[in-house]
Formats: C-alpha cells, structure tokens, sequence
C-alpha cells in the first residue's frame, strides 16, 4: 500500500477528481471551439480545390480526425480498464465507461462520412475495403463494450468484465487490421481500391491537424462530463456527494 | 382482448428492462450480414447477387435466436403453470407474446435491412422490395417459431433442437422472400412471390397461435 | 479564397449533398452527445437533490 | 368444495399412491403428509390439472375440473415449489403483472399494501433478482394476499420464510378459512391451524 | 492433470446424456449451409465460389450456438460456485472445459464438413485444405468464445450479448480460413494462411484460459 | 480454528452488517440467525471465499484465507441454496464427480453407502430431474459424508427435508463435531446440538 504508485492512484480518487473535472471542462470546450473553428476556417476557405475530387474531398477534415481518434479513444480506454484491473482504482473503470460512448461515436462519425464520401468517389456506398471493414469492426467491439457493461447491474463487476473485454480487444485489433488488409490484398480483382488522396498540401496537412486536435478536446471534454455524471450516480449516496454545493442547494 | 393488450405491454416492458437483449439481436443480424463478405471476398458483383439470400437467411437466424427465450423464463419460473391455470385462454395470451416478439425482433430487422442491402450495393426498387418481403415475412418467422419453441419447451438441448425443428419449417419464407427480391433485380416482377408469401402468413395467423397453445400444454403435462 | 458567393459556397461545386450530409450530422451529433451528457448529470442532480430534501423533511 | 375419489399416480415404474379420496369443503384445510418423494407435489399438481391422474377424478363443487375448466381455474390459486416471479422485475410489477394475467387490474396502492405487509417495505423498486431467498418467496406469497380464490393450493410454503413470516402466512391462511375458503398444504413442519385435517401419504 | 482428465470426462458424459445437444449442433450446421443454396440459387459456379466462406460462416454460427451452454448450466446449479472452491486451480479446469467443448462441437464440425464441401462441387484437394484449416480454426473458436461465454455469464439477455462479443473476434479466424481454401482453389497455396492461423491458435491457447478464468471468477463474485 | 474480525457487508446501496466478529474452533459450530434478507446468505458467502468482504478479514489457522487459498478451499467444504447437482445424471454420478473435482477418487461402494445413508436406495440410477424437491437436496447432503474437510458451512440445510432426513443430518452433523470438525448453519429452525453458539445478524 506504500507504492507511490498506488498513492497516486488513491489520490486520484472520484472525491476529489470531481471538482477538480468540474474545473477543467471549460477549458477543453473553449480549446474544441477555437482548433475547430481555426480548422474549419482552413478547410473550407483556405484549402484549394482538389483537382482530381473537386471539393467533395473536402469530407476529409472531418473524416480523417474521426477515424485518429475511434482509434486511439479505444486505446485509451483500454488502458484504463487495465489501471482499473491491475490496482483496483474504482476512477479507472468509470473513465473507460465514460470514454465508451464517444469512441463508438467518432467510430461511427468515421463511417458515416466515409460511405458518404465513397458514393461519389468510388460510386458506392460501401465496399469490403480492409480499412472500411476494419473501422466497422472497430466499431462493432465498441458496442459490445458499452452492451456488455449495460447488461450488468452491478458497477464493480461491470467495471471488471468491461475491462477483460477491452484488454481482449486491445490484443485483437492489431490482428484484425492485419488479417483484413491480408484478406484483401491477396485477393486479386477487388474492383475499386482507395483512391489514396494526392500527396497532400501544407494547408490541407494543417487543416486535418486542427480539425484532429478539436476532435480530441471535445472527446476529453465530453468524457469529462460524462466521468462527473457516472461518479454521482455511482457515489449517490457517500457522505462527499451528500455535502456537494450543488445538492446542499447553495449554488442553485 | 385486454388480456392481449396486458401481455403486450408485459412483454416489452420486460424487452426494455433487458434492454441489451432487444439492440443485441439487432447487433448479432448486422453482423452476420456482414461476416459473408469476409468469408467470401469482396468482389461486387459478386456481392450484390448473394445480398438477398444473405440478408434473408441472416434474418431468419436473428429470429431464431431469440426464440428460444420466447417461452422459456416464462418455463423456468413458473410463470408459464400460471398462464395456463389463468382464467383467460392461454391462446389469446399465447398469441399476444407473439406479438410482443415480432415487435421487439421482426421489426427492427425490417427497418434495419436497407441499410444493410446499402452495403451490398442494392438499389433502391430492390431495397423495397427486400422490405416489403421481409413485412410480410418477419411476422411468419415469429408464428411458426412459436410452435417450435413451444415444442421444445424444457426439453435438454432445445435451443439447438429448436433450430433444427424451425429451420426446415423456415424454408419456403426464405425462398419467397429472397427470390422476391432477386427475381425483382433480374426484371421478372416479385408480385408473385409476394403473393404466395402473403398466403402463407395469413395461413399461419390462423394456424400457428392454436398449435402453440397446443405445444404448451403437452410441455406442461 | 476559393469561393465567388455564398450561393457558390453551398454547392460546393456540385457536391454539396455529400459535404454537408457529412459536416451536418458529425456538427449534429457532436452537439447532441454533450447535452445527452448534460440531461443525464441534471437528472441525477435533481434525484439527489431531491433525497436531501426529504431528509431534511424527515429530520425536522 | 373439492373432493377426489380414486386417484393414483404412476411415476416411471413407480406407483406413488392409489386409490386416494379427498374432500376439502368451506373453511376446512388439509395437511398432505409424507416423506421426502412420497409424492405430495405429484398430488397437488394433478389437484391443481396440471398433470392428469392416472386413475380417479377431482370434482369442484360436484363437477369434474375438466368440465369446468376455466371456472375451476378462477376459483382455485395454486402456488408451488417455483418462484413464478420475473428476476429482472421489481416485486410491485411482478405483483401488478400477475394480477394482470389473472385478469384483474391491481391497483398500486393495494400492491403496496401486500407488499408491505409481507415486509417488503423499501424493496418494492428493487429488482427481484436481488432479493434474499425468503424474500423472493414472499413477493410470491403477496399473491394471496391480492387475488382472491377459494382455493389455495400450496406447496411448502414455509420453506425459506422467517419465524415472524411464518405466523404472518399462517396468519393469512386462518383469515381465508374464517373467510369460508379452503386450502390444500404440504409441509414438513406441524402447522396450529384450526379445521385441519392430515392426509398421510 | 487428473483433474483435467475427470472434468473432460464429466462434460462428455453430460454431452452423451444430452446426446440430442450434440446432434443438433451438427443438424445445425448442416441446415444453415443448405440454405444458402435455397436462397441463393443454384448456379453451381457462383456456389463452389462461396462454397468456403459459407462453410466457415456455418461453422461459426454453429460453435457460437453451444457457447451459452458452455457455463451456464454450471452456474445455475452451483457446480461452478463448487469449481471455484474445489482445491484445483480453476484455470486447469477452464481448460478441460473448453477442450471438451471443442470435442463435442468442434471435432463433429471438421469430421462433416468434407461431406458439405462436396456438396457444394469442390475438388479433393480443397476438401483437405478445408478440413485442415477446420482443425486449426474450431480450437480456436472454442478458445475466444470460451472468453465470451464467461463475460456474458449470468448476465441479462446473455445468449445474444455473447455472439455481439464473439462474432467480431472470430473475425481473423474466419479470414484465413476460408482465405486458405479460396487461394488453394485460386492455386496460389494455403500455406501462409494455414500458418498464421496455427498462430493465432498457439497465441489463443495461451491467453483465453486465462482471460476466461479471470472471467468466471468476475462473474461469480 | 476461523475468525473473522470487522466484517462488513455492502450491497447495492445498503450495509447489511458491520463490524461483525465470528470465531470457531474445533467441536463448536455457529448458528447464523436472522430475518430474511438480513444478511445470513451474504455473510456465508464471504466466509466462503465466494465474495469479498466490503470490509475486515477472514482468517484460518491464523491466516488470512487470501493467502491460503487452495489450503483453505482443501479444508472448507460450502453448500449453498443451489442444487449443485446435475439434473440430467444420477445420484450415483453426481456423487462420483463431485468426488473428482474435489480432486480425489471415490469408489462405487462408498458412494453407494453414503446414498443409501441418506435414503435414496432405489434411486442410485434415477437422473436427478425424477427426484423430489427433498431427494435432491439429499443428494447433495451425501457429499457430507464422503469429503473429508474440517470445516463445513451449510446455508440452509434443512429446507425441504422431511422429519426423518433431519434428524439424520443432525446426527451427521453431531459426529462431525465430535471429531473435531467446526460448522457454521444457517435455519430458522432452532438445532438441537451441543457446543452451538448464536450469532445474531
Ligand atoms: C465507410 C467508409 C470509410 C471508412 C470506414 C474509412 C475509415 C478510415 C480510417 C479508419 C482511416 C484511418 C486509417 C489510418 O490512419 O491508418 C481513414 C483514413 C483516410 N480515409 Fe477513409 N474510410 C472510408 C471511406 C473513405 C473514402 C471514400 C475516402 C476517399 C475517397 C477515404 C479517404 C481517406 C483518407 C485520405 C484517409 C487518410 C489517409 C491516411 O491517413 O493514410 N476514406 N479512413
Ligand atoms: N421416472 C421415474 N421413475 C421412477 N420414479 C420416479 C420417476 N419420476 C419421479 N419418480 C419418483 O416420484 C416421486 C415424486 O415425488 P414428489 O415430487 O411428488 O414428492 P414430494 O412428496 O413432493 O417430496 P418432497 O417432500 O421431497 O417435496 C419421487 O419419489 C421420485 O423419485
Ligand atoms: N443491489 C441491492 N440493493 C439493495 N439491497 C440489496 C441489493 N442486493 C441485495 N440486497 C439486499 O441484500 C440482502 C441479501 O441478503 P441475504 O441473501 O444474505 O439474506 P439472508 O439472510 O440469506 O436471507 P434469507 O433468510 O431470506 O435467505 C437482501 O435484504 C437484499 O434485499
Ligand atoms: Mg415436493
Ligand atoms: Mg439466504
């Protein structure tokens, strides 16, 4: 118990990590607005037309920010449930539960722009491309994570079973990018193939990186806000949550 | 026919209790969908020609998963010896928690299979017909499914029992409703197909409910 | 700057369906997933907020 | 009043009883005795039609139970070895839901009541699931405290019940005899009861 | 070791009792690929093309099928309360369980499948390439959907919860292996395929039992 | 010799005991009172190793049965409200395997004496699903007298036994104490053993 490790972990505990969440969020709000509207600015005034897409490619400011970050959320969250199993910490399991919902959300956002895009630049809606089947089973895991989580009442074993899945998908997304874009380079004759965008301009570049740093703010924003809810519900009935400003009926 | 109506609401209210058990039926549809194409390869042409019979047999296994639970808690805990020595007819009851299943699986199905036959590059006079058919067709899953998992009530290994029971019993809603569709894409019309499937289901709406009933008691003998 | 009007700028350049479907429901969803948020912590105030009263009811 | 003439039941190779009369009239109950396998459930169960004699009759109020069918039914409550309660419903759904079933509408505040009489006070929001073993059973038990029938059929009800619970249901079941109504029982503990008579098996 | 053995032994016994499990698992998977035929159509070119995809997308649905049954009736009874306590280490137990899920659903699997392949007009030498991607492939499903059916243990609506989890992680599984037929078929050898799909099993054997004990003992707290 | 010091108990959001002490040593047996639902199953469970205290420590010979693990398991022997036993095999089987996963081998005619000590003779080769409520619990009772552990923790024995079946289990019980065993019971019928404590919830 002496690890200072641990200590930090204990100090990280939902008590005092509620305030201090409550203190953060507008700062990670006003840092999504200002990158997206910077981001948005360039994407669409400043960026020049792609000469081979014409301005559908445009779709790419917001496309490629959402597939960087249904990925990386899912590491992230994985990585919590982990903390969460390994040292007991019951702030871990709650962030990944928080992180959960916008993961399958940006997952989705990156499907969802990605066959909008293809219909007019492959002419389909969909095609069993490696990266697109990939993103949808990304996305599939994601759901079995919060529907795993949802259908257990009670919130340490929830916390628990969530955190085995996440670790389990964690080892299997590597092996399923992989085995997808195997399976579909081997085969030969796939009829269309990504039309890999043209070696991109500084602007577009920047664009994307803006757009990808908005994206990010507002995930941690959210799933901050999102962490502050679960804490109450799971806590409702400490002696902190009790002495809360906002329940003692101070501030409202 | 309040009775019915009490067993409807029943039902859904204990669907939306086990919330996850309605949104993974629908879950496990779209991924089955979506496994073909992985075990198959992703040619297009391809693709589009086995869309129909895919998605249909996908449906009819998302069905039949959840029928072995249509009876069985209700089995399990006794709750089944009640309805039966109730003193409203076991057959209206038994004909509302069919319709409670088709509501909770049928019909997400039906409104889920657009999207679906989307990814198989379908059309859309195609996409409605694949609609249309499955209308006409989820309904006919849960009424014969409800024989089947009423036969197999409490009997060792029914679930997979009772996928062997319905699975043939399936056979010609699969064939009417995926060759609607195809003969639909190959520009022969799918009115006829449509039609048959219609006689059948009004056949079992007739049939199925007293044969359920029929099953139920003999499984509480 | 690419764009001659504003009426040019909507049509981007006849894409306009794909980009704005796009930009719209990803502007959409990102705004509704934070007040979702905001609900769920409201309601789990007010039930709080709610038991307090009682308890002060009850210890009067 | 019910009465049984005859009646044997054949389980596997095995005869369990024969040649049994039975007869349960107005404020009278009925102790049914015997060891562990005896077959008392196995009679109860044919009392309550859910499985049929091998030989004899069980007659309500002069009529064989299988002519009456749905009158026997309304008239008669029978409650076994098996909760029959929802583990994902609260006790007050589970209540109100089976009530429904039996084609009445229960209105809350007479749930509740039932409830709270079986001391169940605090949990009625509270999934069954989550419920002690005694508990459950007396969520199931609240039914006889909400549908009225003339006849309880009950398997073991005292199984898993408390010593104040226990003098509640016994309780409960002197009210419905005063009340002119009937009862069928197994249980392997001696039961003060007024009007009792023991069938041995 | 001995505890393997009489754990292995005890599951066998159990299936032999329930012998209708077992068959039915098997009528399962023969009926699912029969009626990819019926909804497809009968072309026998287009059908000897997704001949391997839909034998291994059978092959999984039915392994899945059984995955519910692979604990829960231990947990409904108590048995793996009393596994929990038992002296052995609950891993070596998991083992044995998940080896005679594999006995009993997989093995029959790949013992059958040479006669569907026929079915579906493929050469002998594809039929050996199948049945041995098969014997590497349903240890491994049984291995990952071990993990499932533990997470989903005692869980609301568990028996479609658990394919929601399995299905995608069966994913690479069901790539290589009907891959391997395909590029055999194609004549571009199934070596590398095969391979990689020993790997994954060696990889699965060492963490699902692990991950699936961590599991149970989550669920039975 | 068990000693349990400060244990606490949470569930959901309700405490159902708190700094609970307990302490067993060799001969004596603890009788776990309580209404339903006050914690009897809860606090088994904990003792058992099949749920972790919210609080304080549970402790065998000294030390702490986190620690011991399999040493403990190896000593302990628990039986819950759950059957435990295979429906679909008979009672011979059942004791057989259960036997094999403890880890040790039992011959046909140990088993068979210990069935027929608990009153299943005839019944050796009838799957268990054919039992009664009573047999089945018998069934698992005969573990009892076959697995040797020094400390047995019984939720709930006696439920659904008849008169006959309790007095034997009291006997077993007796002779378990005398050589020296320790037990801890839960029953809302009162025991007549010696060297019994009770502990209150
Ligand atoms: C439903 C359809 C689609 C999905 C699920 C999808 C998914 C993804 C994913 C997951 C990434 C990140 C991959 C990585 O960084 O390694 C990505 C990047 C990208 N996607 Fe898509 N995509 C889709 C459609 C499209 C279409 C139609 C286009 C353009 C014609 C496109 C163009 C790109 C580009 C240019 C990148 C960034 C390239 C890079 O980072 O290497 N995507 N997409
Ligand atoms: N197929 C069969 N073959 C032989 N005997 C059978 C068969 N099925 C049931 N039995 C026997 O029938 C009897 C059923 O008894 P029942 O359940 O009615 O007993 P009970 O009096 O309620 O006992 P308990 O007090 O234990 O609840 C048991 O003795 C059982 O062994
Ligand atoms: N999630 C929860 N929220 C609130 N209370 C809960 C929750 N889960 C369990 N409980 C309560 O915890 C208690 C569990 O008690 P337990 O099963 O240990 O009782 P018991 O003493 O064995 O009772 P019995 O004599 O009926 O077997 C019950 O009172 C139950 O209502
Ligand atoms: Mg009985
Ligand atoms: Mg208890």
């Amino acid at each position: 118990m002496n690890n200072p490790i641990i200590q930090w972990f204990k100090y990280g505990s939902p008590q005092s990590f509620y305030p201090l969440a409550g203190k953060m969020i507008p700062w990670f709000w006003t840092l999504a607005v200002a990158f997206g509207l910077a981001g948005l600015w360039i994407s669409f005034f400043v960026a020049p037309t792609d000469f081979q897409q014409g301005e559908g490619y445009r779709i790419i400011f917001i496309h490629v920010p959402a597939a960087w970050m249904s990925m990386f959320l899912y590491i992230v969250m994985a990585f919590w449930a982990g903390i969460g199993l390994a040292l007991n910490t019951r702030l871990s399991g709650m962030m990944a539960q928080a992180i959960a919902p916008t993961g399958a959300l940006m997952a989705f956002l990156s499907l969802w722009t990605g066959a909008i895009w293809g219909k007019p630049m492959w002419g389909a809606w969909w095609v069993w491309d490696a990266r697109l089947t990939s993103a949808l089973i990304l996305f599939f895991l994601y759901i079995g994570f919060i529907a795993l989580q949802a259908a257990i009442d009670d919130p340490r074993r929830a916390d628990k079973a969530g955190a085995i899945l996440a670790l389990v998908g964690v080892v299997n997304v590597p092996i399923i990018y992989f085995s997808v874009k195997w399976w579909n380079t081997l085969h030969q004759g796939a009829s269309v193939s990504l039309t890999r965008a043209p070696s991109m301009a500084t602007t577009m570049l920047w664009g994307m990186l803006l757009m990808a740093l908005a994206f990010w703010m507002y995930s941690i924003a959210v799933s901050l806000m999102r962490v502050r809810a679960i804490i109450l519900e799971r806590e409702a009935h400490t002696e902190w949550v009790k002495n809360l400003p906002e329940i003692q009926g101070k501030s409202s | 026919m309040s009775a019915i109506i009490a067993i409807i609401r029943r039902d859904l209210l204990l669907a939306m209790r086990r919330k996850s058990e309605v949104l993974t039926a629908l879950f496990f549809f779209i991924i089955v969908v979506s496994l073909f194409p992985l075990g198959i390869g992703p040619e297009s042409a391809l693709l589009r020609k086995i869309a129909p019979g895919v998605i249909w047999v996908a449906a009819l296994l998302a069905t039949m998963l959840g029928l072995a639970r249509l009876f069985a808690p209700d089995h399990a805990d006794g709750t089944l010896e009640q309805m039966v020595l109730s003193p409203t007819p076991l057959g209206l009851l038994v004909t509302g928690k069919i319709v409670a299943h088709w509501i909770t699986t049928g019909l997400p199905l039906v409104l889920l299979a657009p999207v679906l036959g989307i990814q198989f590059d379908l059309d859309t006079g195609a996409l409605g017909i694949l609609v249309l058919a499955l209308l006409l067709g989820t309904p006919l899953l849960s009424l014969i499914g409800a024989i089947g998992a009423a036969l197999t009530l409490g009997v060792r290994g029914g679930g997979v029992l009772l996928s062997l029971l319905v699975l043939p019993l399936y056979v010609p809603a699969l064939i009417f409703g995926a060759g609607a569709v195809e003969s639909h894409i190959s520009g022969l019309g799918a009115g006829g197909h449509l039609s048959l499937l219609a006689a059948l289901l009004a056949l079992a709406v007739f049939f199925a409910p007293w044969a359920t009933t029929a099953a139920l008691r003999i499984a509480l003998e | 700057m690419n764009w001659g009007s504003p009426a040019e700028f909507f049509a981007m350049g006849g894409y306009a369906q794909y980009v704005w479907s796009s930009f719209g429901v990803c502007a959409a969803l990102m705004i509704l997933e934070p007040i979702l948020v905001r609900k769920r912590q409201s309601s789990i105030l007010r039930v709080l907020r709610r038991e307090r009263q009682a308890e002060r009811l009850d210890s009067q | 009043m019910l009465t049984a003439t005859g009646l044997s039941c054949v389980r596997g190779e095995r005869r369990l009883f024969a040649g049994l009369d039975l007869a349960v009239g107005p404020g009278e109950w009925l102790h049914v005795q015997g060891e562990n396998g005896a077959g008392k459930t196995s009679l109860l169960r044919i009392l309550a039609t859910l499985s049929p004699p091998a030989e004899g009759e069980v007659r309500w109020q002069g009529e064989p139970v299988e002519v009456l069918a749905e009158d026997y039914r309304r008239a008669m409550l029978f409650l076994g070895h098996h909760g029959a309660v929802k583990e994902e419903l609260t006790p007050l759904e589970n209540l109100t839901l089976a009530a429904q079933l039996d084609g009445f509408e229960l209105d809350e505040a007479t749930a509740l009541q039932a409830l709270v009489r079986f001391g169940l006070r605090g949990r009625e929001d509270l999934a069954v699931r989550f419920l002690s073993a005694g508990q459950k059973r007396r969520v199931l038990l609240a039914r006889l405290a909400v549908r009225k029938a003339a006849l309880w059929i009950l398997d073991e009800p005292f199984t898993a019940l408390d010593v104040k619970a226990v003098a509640m249901l016994s309780g409960l079941i002197e009210e419905h005899l005063a009340a002119g109504g009937m009862a069928i029982l197994t249980s392997h503990q001696s039961m003060p009861l007024p009007n009792g008579r023991v069938l041995k098996i």
